[in-house]
Order: structure tokens, then C-alpha cells, then sequence
């Protein structure tokens, strides 16, 4: 059994009225492929919002590494910039696709000469150098999520959330990219990954949780949980 | 019509012969607007993008009030301003009056709910999803700031040339506060209404064709480095 | 620049004296003596009065005799003196609906003006052509009113354009009628009548109200204007070809 | 400050007086902004989005010349219009000068570079794809016109609101072309003026709050239908 | 073999300097379902916008039974009304879900009894009827995709163009839609899709097109066709 890297207890989540969350205990396992699965609008992208700590409004508590997250700016950025997210129909900032992949490093203040060379390292190994000059809104559906993709791998993330990430890919990528978050995996990289995939899940999932109308309906390792 | 024509010519002509008393209004001019549209900026687009943001009790009242705002008379502030640094005011042992400062003072109050209001405005078409991801991309406060100002940058220059238009071109207020003093406070504004009121139209014309070319210059450049290379 | 470092005094004066350029031949040689500069700040008779009263002003020159003598008498001002005078004319179109051109009676002329109902401008601005005005009706037992009776709320110029547009008289001062009179299709009616007289005086800001004022220096401005080089100056300066104030500090048999 | 405290007091006076002069003027400025404002928007919003859509060579002067007349002295542009349409002007026939149509002229021109400038930023901002959905589902010319008009619908009314405050509280083309005639062409900011002018300081604070007090309803109105149902 | 309805021939489209298409002949069949794939960025999407008459910037000549198709906004209103476009990342407007579905209905100008029945019906249909009353904004991403089909369905499109349809769609809601559509097909409805999935393509394709680089290397029924 892998080491528990990120816990939610007691998790509650509305919006307006409605809740949306109501969560028990959630478990992330360090070094290992995290599969969050459940039917549209049952909460997975409202959850992965709270463990990346990218959304620090809800009740209860996310504890990294046994240690309790804050919920103020300043206590977490640390923490965040650990972790990366590859959003579900990601947003692109207005520029290039270069200056979208290199803004994470600018973030973190390293030097434009090794942003421009990290780039085009990462640009090359995910064959989308053909695309670095263009501008964001030109790109197709592909494109864009393999550059959101690119601007996610370049920090070299310790966690990385994943929001259906094969949507839009064709079947090459696809195939890629699950190759690659495998190895990652193996690397020690820490994966949490939504999707509906059947082929995913059955040929990556370590740990699977199962989500259902905001709770938790089935959770453990991928042989013992019934999707 | 003819004080058109005629105001043409006579614009080209002070231009041409680089009229001094012409080009210490023209300095004049410009050092206000662009120091009065700069405070504003500083001031004006956090506070806008603050408030596009935070939500508190009472913020659709905040909202219409800033509105109201942009409707305040450029002689009511005068006026206003005028009772707080005159001789009696609060602040007249500064003596701010007629002088740069104090029309600077004057056109930072008027312009700022103007670049507030557009600048919430701007800030309010952001795609929530913009936050999340800079977010999520270790982006500190600062730095969050810095990317949506990049992302809404063509609402927030336009905020700022349309507060930059509002000063420069306003005359109540450098009248009242600087009390267009020849050689000193007067400004372009306030020489074309002093000739208007003397019927020499065609010279205020001329003045007023004067200051449009020089707009005209600085929004060129504002545009060519900032609009132009965008998208 | 050099000017910023010397010593500043404010003059607050109607706009009618600045328009009618006087004021840029009468400071400098003041200004050159002194070492000082003139901040001219030319405004509305009643603002310029405001404006001393709160002590953003040094001295004021204006021509508003009972405004002037209330403000000397509510301790504002002190040491009024008499600068010079010009006058005032009645103006109106070549018509002449009400038939007065060539009176020298202000009064009457006015009185055939409102018995004719004919389009009359006034300025409504409470300023010193206006009481003018409203002081010739009150001699004459008028109280103007109705359609006829056009209130700007303006200044002189602006009031001129109105009277133009509607084909109205007006009653005007001189400097600014000569001002516009290219631009313009109305004529002198009425003038001379010595009711039409337009006085100006000069008065520095009490400091013992305003310690701050530049009292010293506003005396020396009230004594250079009234002195012969002063008032030798007013009464050479010409404008459009024509002389537009008459000395009266000092009467023009002693001007040397 | 003694002039902001007797001029809140007195303004109260007068709305509660119902002074008659007063409701004259307050009338005779909310019949004008109105009305110019309606115009400028009908013809400003069109032009604003068709400017922002359709790609032509020399657009880069086209916007800089709209940003360049947002600093159009409201002197000068009354001067310009006055030139036009005194007894001496090309429809000098008309006798448009003096009269409510006249300052209806001028300041729709005013604002209308401001409502285009400020259209033209809100379409900007809106995503390409809108478009393409709205024409993929069979969306007339005017019907996705509309729904642009809805998309963009908080920058399009604060387009709106900046214009209403423009033309409600500027004072140079009313004073222009409406000549403050008593009874008839007298504004609120005109009147303001002429009271300053006197010196009844107190006097014109007290209309300015007056002006204040009626833009801030007139934004309410349009705040609470407009914005308020959103999001 | 079914009859042509839409027939593309010498398509040429460039972005600036970048032609992105390149075609020679491109059929649609009537009451088929015509698959469009390629890999990510060959074009696909762009050609959808041109044969939906969405695009009407391209060289080329775009036949719809036979009948060459104008370029002019005017002309083609009446043939863009038959069709219907599902969206890859589908653009929702501002407002309730409700509006978002009833609008093309309110272009054709419907009354609004009619509007609210069928989108009544139709959110029935699509298991949506919670989330009528909902702002565009607050959806999740499969339920943004199901309001998207929903809204392309409601005007009972004669050809209905499809860009990756499951994309964020889970497992249930996939089957359900792949049902739907088949059914539509055997109701007449001209099906042109655009996906990855090898599932869909296996099971459903009628007619085949391929594109790479912008242009089609290979196109045929589904058993000529080697994808
Ligand atoms: N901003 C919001 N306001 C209101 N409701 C919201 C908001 N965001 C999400 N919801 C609702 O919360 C529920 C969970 O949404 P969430 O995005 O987490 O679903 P999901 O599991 O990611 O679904 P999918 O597979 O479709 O992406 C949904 O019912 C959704 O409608
Ligand atoms: N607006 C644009 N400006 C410039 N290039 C564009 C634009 N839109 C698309 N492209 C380019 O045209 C090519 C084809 O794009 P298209 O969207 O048709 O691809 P696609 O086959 O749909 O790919 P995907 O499967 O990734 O959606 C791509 O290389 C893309 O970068
Ligand atoms: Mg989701
Ligand atoms: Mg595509």
C-alpha cells in the first residue's frame, strides 16, 4: 500500500442552495495513478477544484502529507505550486502558444533563457513545435489541449490533477499522453485523473474513486472496486 | 462656416510659427492630462478591478453611485474641490489653489470613477475560468493581477485613453482651480473659452484643432505600442 | 521656470477688463518694477468678489459700485480707489422695431423698448452691465417681463450672440460691442447719456481678515495704477482703433 | 466647506420647496440627455459594432481618430456646430441656434464617438465562437445582432450610462447653443455656471447635488432592470 | 448507394499564409452517417464550418442536392435553418438553460407555448430537466455538451453536424447518445460526425472521409475505407 499524499475529510461544497459535496473521506496515494470516475455533474471537477486548492471556499478540512492546508493565499501557494492542473476545456491566455507554455516558469521567476529552452524541450517531446508562434485562438480543439497539457508538465508538478485529458485527442495522442502520465507514475509523480474512459481505467487505474450525486459511493484499489 | 476655414488656417499657422504663448499652453495642457490620467490609472484600476471582484453587502447601491458619478459637472467639482483647498477650506493653509496641483486634484476626482466604472466593466467579461487557471498555475496575488490586467487589457487602455480624452479636453475644472493664469495654469481648454468669450471663435477653433492633433498623437502612440500588437 | 521663484501677486478681475487687453500692457512695467508677478485670474464681477472674500485673491479690479462698497464695508476690503471709467450703449438691430436709434436717454429709450414689446437681451448674470440695466428699468418704474424679455444668465459676448441671433437690443459695454461688432449685424442705438457711465475701482484684501495676503504689494499695485504712469497708460491704450477707458484716479487735464 | 454644508441644506430646500425655477431647469436637462442619449445610442451602437467586426485597411486611423475625439472640448465642438447653424452658418434657416434642438445637436455628436468607442471595446471582448453559433443555428442578420447586443449587454449599457453622464452634466454645448436662455434653455449646468459666476457658490453646490440626486435615480432604474437580472 | 446531399468540391481555405484545406471532392449522404476523421488539426473542423454554410470565406464550390450554394448571408439563411451544429466545446449564451435551448426556435419565430412544450419535451427526452432553470455558467462540462446537443436537436435539423459529441459525456450518457443519433439516421436525418473514437467509428460509420494535412486520404464506406 502507497503512502497517502493528499486526505479530505468531512468535505461539504454548495453552491447558492444546492450541495454538491458531501464527502466522507477521500484518499490520494503518493506515486501511484488516482482515478476519480462518476456520472456528469456528480462532482468530480467541484473535488479536484478543492485537493489542487485552487478553490479554498468549501467546509472541512484537505490535509497534504498529514499536515493541515490552510485555506489563505499566502499558506498555500507554496503547496500549489507543487501541483499542476490540466483542465477540462482549458483556458489559454491571449498571446502565443510559447508565452502560454512558459508562463508557469515566469511565475516562478526563472530566467527567460531557460523558459524559452524548458519550451522548447517540452514543445519537442510532445510534437507541438509547429505550433509555438501561433496565437491561442487559432488552434483547433487537439491543439489546445495538448498545449494545456505541454503548460502543465513544463513546473515537473509533484501532483497532477488531470480532467479528462483525451478529449479532443486523436487516437495517436490518446495513446501518447496515457503512455506518458504512466511513466510519470513510475517516475513517482502523483496522478489524480478524471475521465470517462472504459480503456483508461481499465489498463492505468491504481486507485479508483467512485463518485455519485456528490458522494462517495465506491473507493479502493482498481481490483477491488466494482465501476 | 467660414470661422472653420478660417480657424483652419489660423491653427496651422500657430502651429507652423510655433507660437510661444501657444506652446506653453499646449506644455501646460499635456503635463496636466498625462499626470492627472496617470494618478488616475494607479488608483483608479485596482480599485475598478476590486470591486469587479469582491462582493459585499450593498455593492448595487456602491455600483450606481460610481455611475452617478460620471455624470458629476466638471463645475461642480471645481466648485467643490475650490471649498476644500480656498483660503477657508480644510487644506487652505496648503495653497493649492490656482495652481497645477490643484487642477491636478480636480481632474484625478473626475476622471477616477470614469476608469473605475469602465475598468469593472472590462474586469466583468473575464471568463471565470481565467482565475482558476492562473491559480492553479502557482500565480501569486501579484501575479494574478498582472495576467488579467494582460487579458483585459483592450477594455482597460480604453478606460484610460477615455479618461485621458475626459481631462484634456474638460474646462471647468482647470478654470475654477487654476483660475487660468496666463503663462502659469492656462491651459488649452481654458484659453479657447477665454477667446470664445472675447468672439474671437475662429482663434478658439484654431486652439481646439490644436489639441485634437496633439490627442490625436498621443492615442496613436498609446495604440501603435499597446492595441496593435495585441491578438 | 524663473518666473515660479518670484513673488506671486493675485489680481481677480471681470472678464471684460482681461478681454479688452488692457490689463496686458498696464502690469509689466508694474511687474518689471516690483519684481513681482501678476496672477490675472478674470472672472465674474460677483465671483471675483466671492473669490477675495475667502482670501484666494490679493486685490480685485471690478466695476460693480454697490457690491464694491458692500465689500469694503463687511471689513473685506480696504483702501478702495477709483481707477477709470468707460460707458455703456444700447444696441439693436437696423430695424429698429422700437424706434430709438439716436436717443441719448437711456431711460426713455427703454421705456419705447417694453411699450413696443420689442425682443430686448438681458444678461441675468447679477453682473455690473446687468445691475446697469436693471437700475435704468427701475428709473423708469419698469419691471421687465415676458416673452420679449430674454435672460441669458451669460457673459457679455455670449449675451451679444443671443441679441444677434434674435435681432434683439441689448444693453452692452463698449469694449466688448467693439469686440464682436465685426461679427455681428446690430448697431449703436443709444449713448452718452451719463447714466451709461461704467466706473472701476481697485480694492487690495483687508489683511487684518486674510493675514496671508499680499497686502504690501497690492498697495503698490493700487498705487502704480493710480499713479501717472498708470493712468497715463490707460489712457493712451486703444483698441480696434478706438479708446476704451478714461482715466479717473486722476482727471485728464493732470495727466502729464 | 461651509459652502457644501449650506449647499446640501439649500438643495434639500429646493426639492422639498418644489421650487418652480428649479423644476423648470431639472426638466429642461433630464428632456435633453434623454433624448440625446436615445439618439446617440440608436445610431452608436450600430456603428460601434460594425466598426469592431468588419476589417478594413486604414482602421488603425479610424480608432484612433474615435479615441482622439473622446477629448473633444465641449467648447470647441459647441463652436464648431455654432458655426453651422447661426443665422451666418450653412443652415443658418433653420434657426436651429438657441433652441432645444440645437444642444440636442451638439451633444449627440459629443457622445457618440464615446458610445461608439466604448461599444467597439465591449464586442471586442466577445469569443469568436458566439458568432458561429448563432449563424449555425439560422440567426438573421438582426437576430444575431440582438444577441450581441445581450452578450455584450453590461459593456453596451455602461456605454450608455457614460454617455448619460456626458451629456447631463457637461456645460459647454448647452451654454453654446442654448444660450441659458431663462424659461427655455436653461439646464441644470448651465444654471450652475451662471451661479458660480455670480459667486453664489453655495447656490450652484446646491443644483449640482440636485443633478447628482437625479442621475443617481435615473442609473438606478436602468441598473436594477438591466444589470441586476444578469448572471 | 444513398443519394448525395451535400457535395464539397475544390475546397481551398487559408488562414492568413496557412492553407489549411486543400480538397477535391467531399460527399455527404443523404439519411447516412457520414464520419469525418483525421488526426488532430488536419482540418476537420474547418470543413464542418463550411459545409454547415457557417464558413463562407473559401474557395470552392459547396453543392447541396445538386445546387450550387451562394456565399451571401441572404441566400443560404433558408438551407442553414435545415441544418444543425453540435459543437466541440460548445459556446453557451448568457441566461437560463432554458433560453439556450429554445433559441433557434425563437429565430424561426415560434410562438413561446410552442418554445416552452418542446423544449420541455426535449429536456425530458435528454434526462436535462434539471438543469433548465440553471445559468449557463454554472454547468458542468458534460452537462454543458448535453445542453449543446439539446439545442441542436430542438428545430429537427434534416442534416445535423456533430464535432466529438462525447467528449466529456460519461459512459451512460455516451451509449444513450450514440443511440440517438443512430436512430435519427434511420429516421432520414443526414448524421455528419467528427470523432476519435474508435468505438463510434467501429460500430456506427456509414461513410468515411480522412483527412491529414488538409487534405482527404481516404474516403469510402466503412468497409473500403482502412482508418
Ligand atoms: N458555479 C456553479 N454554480 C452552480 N452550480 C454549479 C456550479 N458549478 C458546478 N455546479 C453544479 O455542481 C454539480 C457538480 O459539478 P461538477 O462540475 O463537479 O461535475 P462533474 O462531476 O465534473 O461533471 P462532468 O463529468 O459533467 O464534468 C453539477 O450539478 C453542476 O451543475
Ligand atoms: N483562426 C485560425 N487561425 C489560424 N489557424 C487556424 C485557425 N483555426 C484553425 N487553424 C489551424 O487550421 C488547422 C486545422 O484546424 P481544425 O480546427 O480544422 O482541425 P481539426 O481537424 O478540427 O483538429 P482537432 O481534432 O484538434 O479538433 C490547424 O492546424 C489549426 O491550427
Ligand atoms: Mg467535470
Ligand atoms: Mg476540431
Amino acid at each position: 500500500m502507497k503512502n497517502v499524499i493528499l486526505e479530505a475529510r468531512k468535505i461539504k461544497k454548495s453552491f447558492d442552495q444546492d450541495q454538491v459535496l458531501n464527502l466522507d473521506i477521500v484518499k490520494v496515494y503518493e506515486a501511484a495513478f488516482n482515478f476519480l470516475l462518476g456520472p456528469n455533474g456528480s462532482g468530480k471537477t467541484t473535488l479536484l477544484n478543492i485537493l489542487s486548492m485552487v478553490d479554498t471556499d468549501y467546509q472541512g478540512e484537505v490535509f497534504y502529507r498529514g499536515q493541515l492546508m490552510g485555506k489563505q493565499e499566502g499558506e498555500i501557494l507554496e503547496f500549489r505550486r507543487r501541483f499542476s492542473v490540466i483542465w477540462q476545456n482549458p483556458y489559454l491566455f491571449k498571446g502565443t502558444v510559447k508565452a502560454n507554455i512558459g508562463l508557469p516558469l515566469k511565475f516562478r521567476k526563472s530566467s527567460p533563457d531557460i523558459i524559452e529552452e524548458k519550451v522548447k524541450k517540452m514543445a519537442d517531446k510532445l510534437d507541438i513545435s509547429h505550433l509555438l508562434a501561433k496565437r491561442s485562438g487559432e488552434l483547433s480543439g487537439g491543439e489546445r489541449q495538448k498545449v494545456s497539457i505541454a503548460r502543465a508538465l513544463i513546473t515537473e508538478p509533484e501532483v497532477l490533477f488531470i480532467d479528462e485529458p483525451n478529449t479532443s485527442l486523436d487516437y495517436e495522442s490518446s495513446r501518447y499522453f496515457n503512455g506518458l502520465f504512466s511513466e510519470l507514475v513510475a517516475d513517482g509523480v502523483t496522478v489524480l485523473l478524471i475521465t470517462h474512459d472504459l480503456y483508461q481505467i481499465q489498463n492505468l487505474a491504481d486507485y479508483i474513486t467512485v463518485l455519485n450525486d456528490g458522494k462517495v459511493v465506491n473507493q479502493g484499489t482498481s481490483e477491488q472496486v466494482d465501476f | 462656416m467660414e470661422y472653420i476655414i478660417s480657424g483652419l488656417q489660423s491653427a496651422l499657422m500657430l502651429i507652423i510659427n510655433l507660437d510661444p504663448e501657444v506652446t506653453k499652453v499646449v506644455t501646460t495642457s499635456l503635463k496636466l492630462s498625462l499626470t492627472s490620467t496617470l494618478l488616475a490609472a494607479l488608483f483608479g484600476t485596482p480599485l475598478g478591478i476590486l470591486f469587479s471582484k469582491i462582493d459585499f453587502k450593498g455593492k448595487f447601491v456602491f455600483n450606481t453611485v460610481l455611475n452617478t458619478l460620471l455624470s458629476l459637472p466638471t463645475v461642480v467639482l471645481g466648485l467643490f474641490v475650490y471649498s476644500i483647498i480656498s483660503r477657508r477650506g480644510l487644506l487652505g493653509e496648503w495653497g493649492l489653489l490656482f495652481t497645477m496641483k490643484g487642477i491636478i486634484i480636480g481632474q484625478v476626482l473626475l476622471i477616477l470613477p470614469i476608469v473605475m466604472a469602465l475598468v469593472r466593466n472590462a474586469i466583468h467579461d473575464i471568463d471565470e475560468k481565467m482565475y482558476k487557471t492562473a491559480i492553479s498555475m502557482g500565480a501569486t496575488g501579484t501575479q494574478q493581477f498582472r495576467l488579467l490586467l494582460s487579458e483585459a487589457r483592450y477594455g482597460i487602455i480604453g478606460a484610460l485613453i477615455t479618461g485621458f480624452g475626459r481631462v484634456i479636453g474638460e474646462v471647468g475644472i482647470s478654470m475654477m482651480l487654476g483660475g487660468n493664469i496666463k503663462g502659469y495654469t492656462r491651459t488649452i481648454t481654458t484659453a479657447i473659452a477665454m477667446e470664445t468669450n472675447k468672439g474671437r471663435f475662429s482663434f478658439g477653433l484654431a486652439l481646439g484643432i490644436i489639441l485634437l492633433f496633439i490627442a490625436f498623437l498621443i492615442n496613436f502612440i498609446i495604440y501603435f505600442y499597446q492595441i496593435g500588437e495585441s491578438r | 521656470s524663473a518666473a515660479n521663484a518670484q513673488e506671486r501677486l493675485i489680481l481677480a478681475t471681470t472678464t471684460s477688463t482681461e478681454n479688452s487687453g488692457l490689463l496686458d500692457v498696464l502690469l509689466p512695467p508694474f511687474e518689471e518694477t516690483f519684481g513681482v508677478r501678476v496672477d490675472v485670474v478674470s472672472v465674474g464681477t460677483g465671483k471675483a468678489i466671492s473669490i477675495a472674500e475667502n482670501g484666494d485673491a490679493d486685490v480685485i479690479l471690478v466695476h460693480a459700485r454697490a457690491a464694491e462698497d458692500a465689500f469694503v464695508e463687511a471689513g473685506y476690503g480696504v483702501n478702495r480707489r477709483d481707477v477709470m471709467y468707460n460707458d455703456f450703449i444700447i444696441l439693436g438691430p437696423a430695424s429698429d422695431p422700437a424706434g430709438i436709434k439716436g436717443m441719448t436717454d437711456a431711460g426713455k429709450a427703454l421705456h419705447k423698448i417694453a411699450e413696443s414689446k420689442s425682443p430686448f437681451v438681458s444678461r441675468g448674470d447679477d453682473s455690473g452691465t446687468n445691475k446697469k440695466e436693471l437700475s435704468i428699468w427701475a428709473s423708469v418704474g419698469i419691471e421687465p417681463s415676458g416673452r420679449w424679455y430674454i435672460e441669458t444668465g451669460q457673459g457679455m459676448g455670449a449675451s451679444l450672440n443671443v441679441a444677434n441671433e434674435k435681432q434683439a437690443y441689448i444693453l452692452a459695454d463698449r469694449g466688448t460691442y467693439l469686440a464682436y461688432s465685426g461679427d455681428i449685424d446690430l448697431g449703436i442705438v443709444v449713448e452718452g447719456d451719463p447714466e451709461l457711465f461704467n466706473p472701476y475701482g481697485i480694492i487690495p484684501v483687508n489683511p487684518a481678515v486674510h493675514n496671508h495676503v499680499n497686502y504690501q504689494m497690492a498697495m503698490a499695485l493700487v498705487g502704480y495704477i493710480t499713479s501717472q504712469q498708470g493712468q497715463k497708460i490707460i489712457s493712451e491704450y486703444t483698441a480696434y482703433g478706438k479708446v476704451l477707458f478714461h482715466p479717473s484716479a486722476i482727471k485728464p487735464e493732470d495727466l502729464k
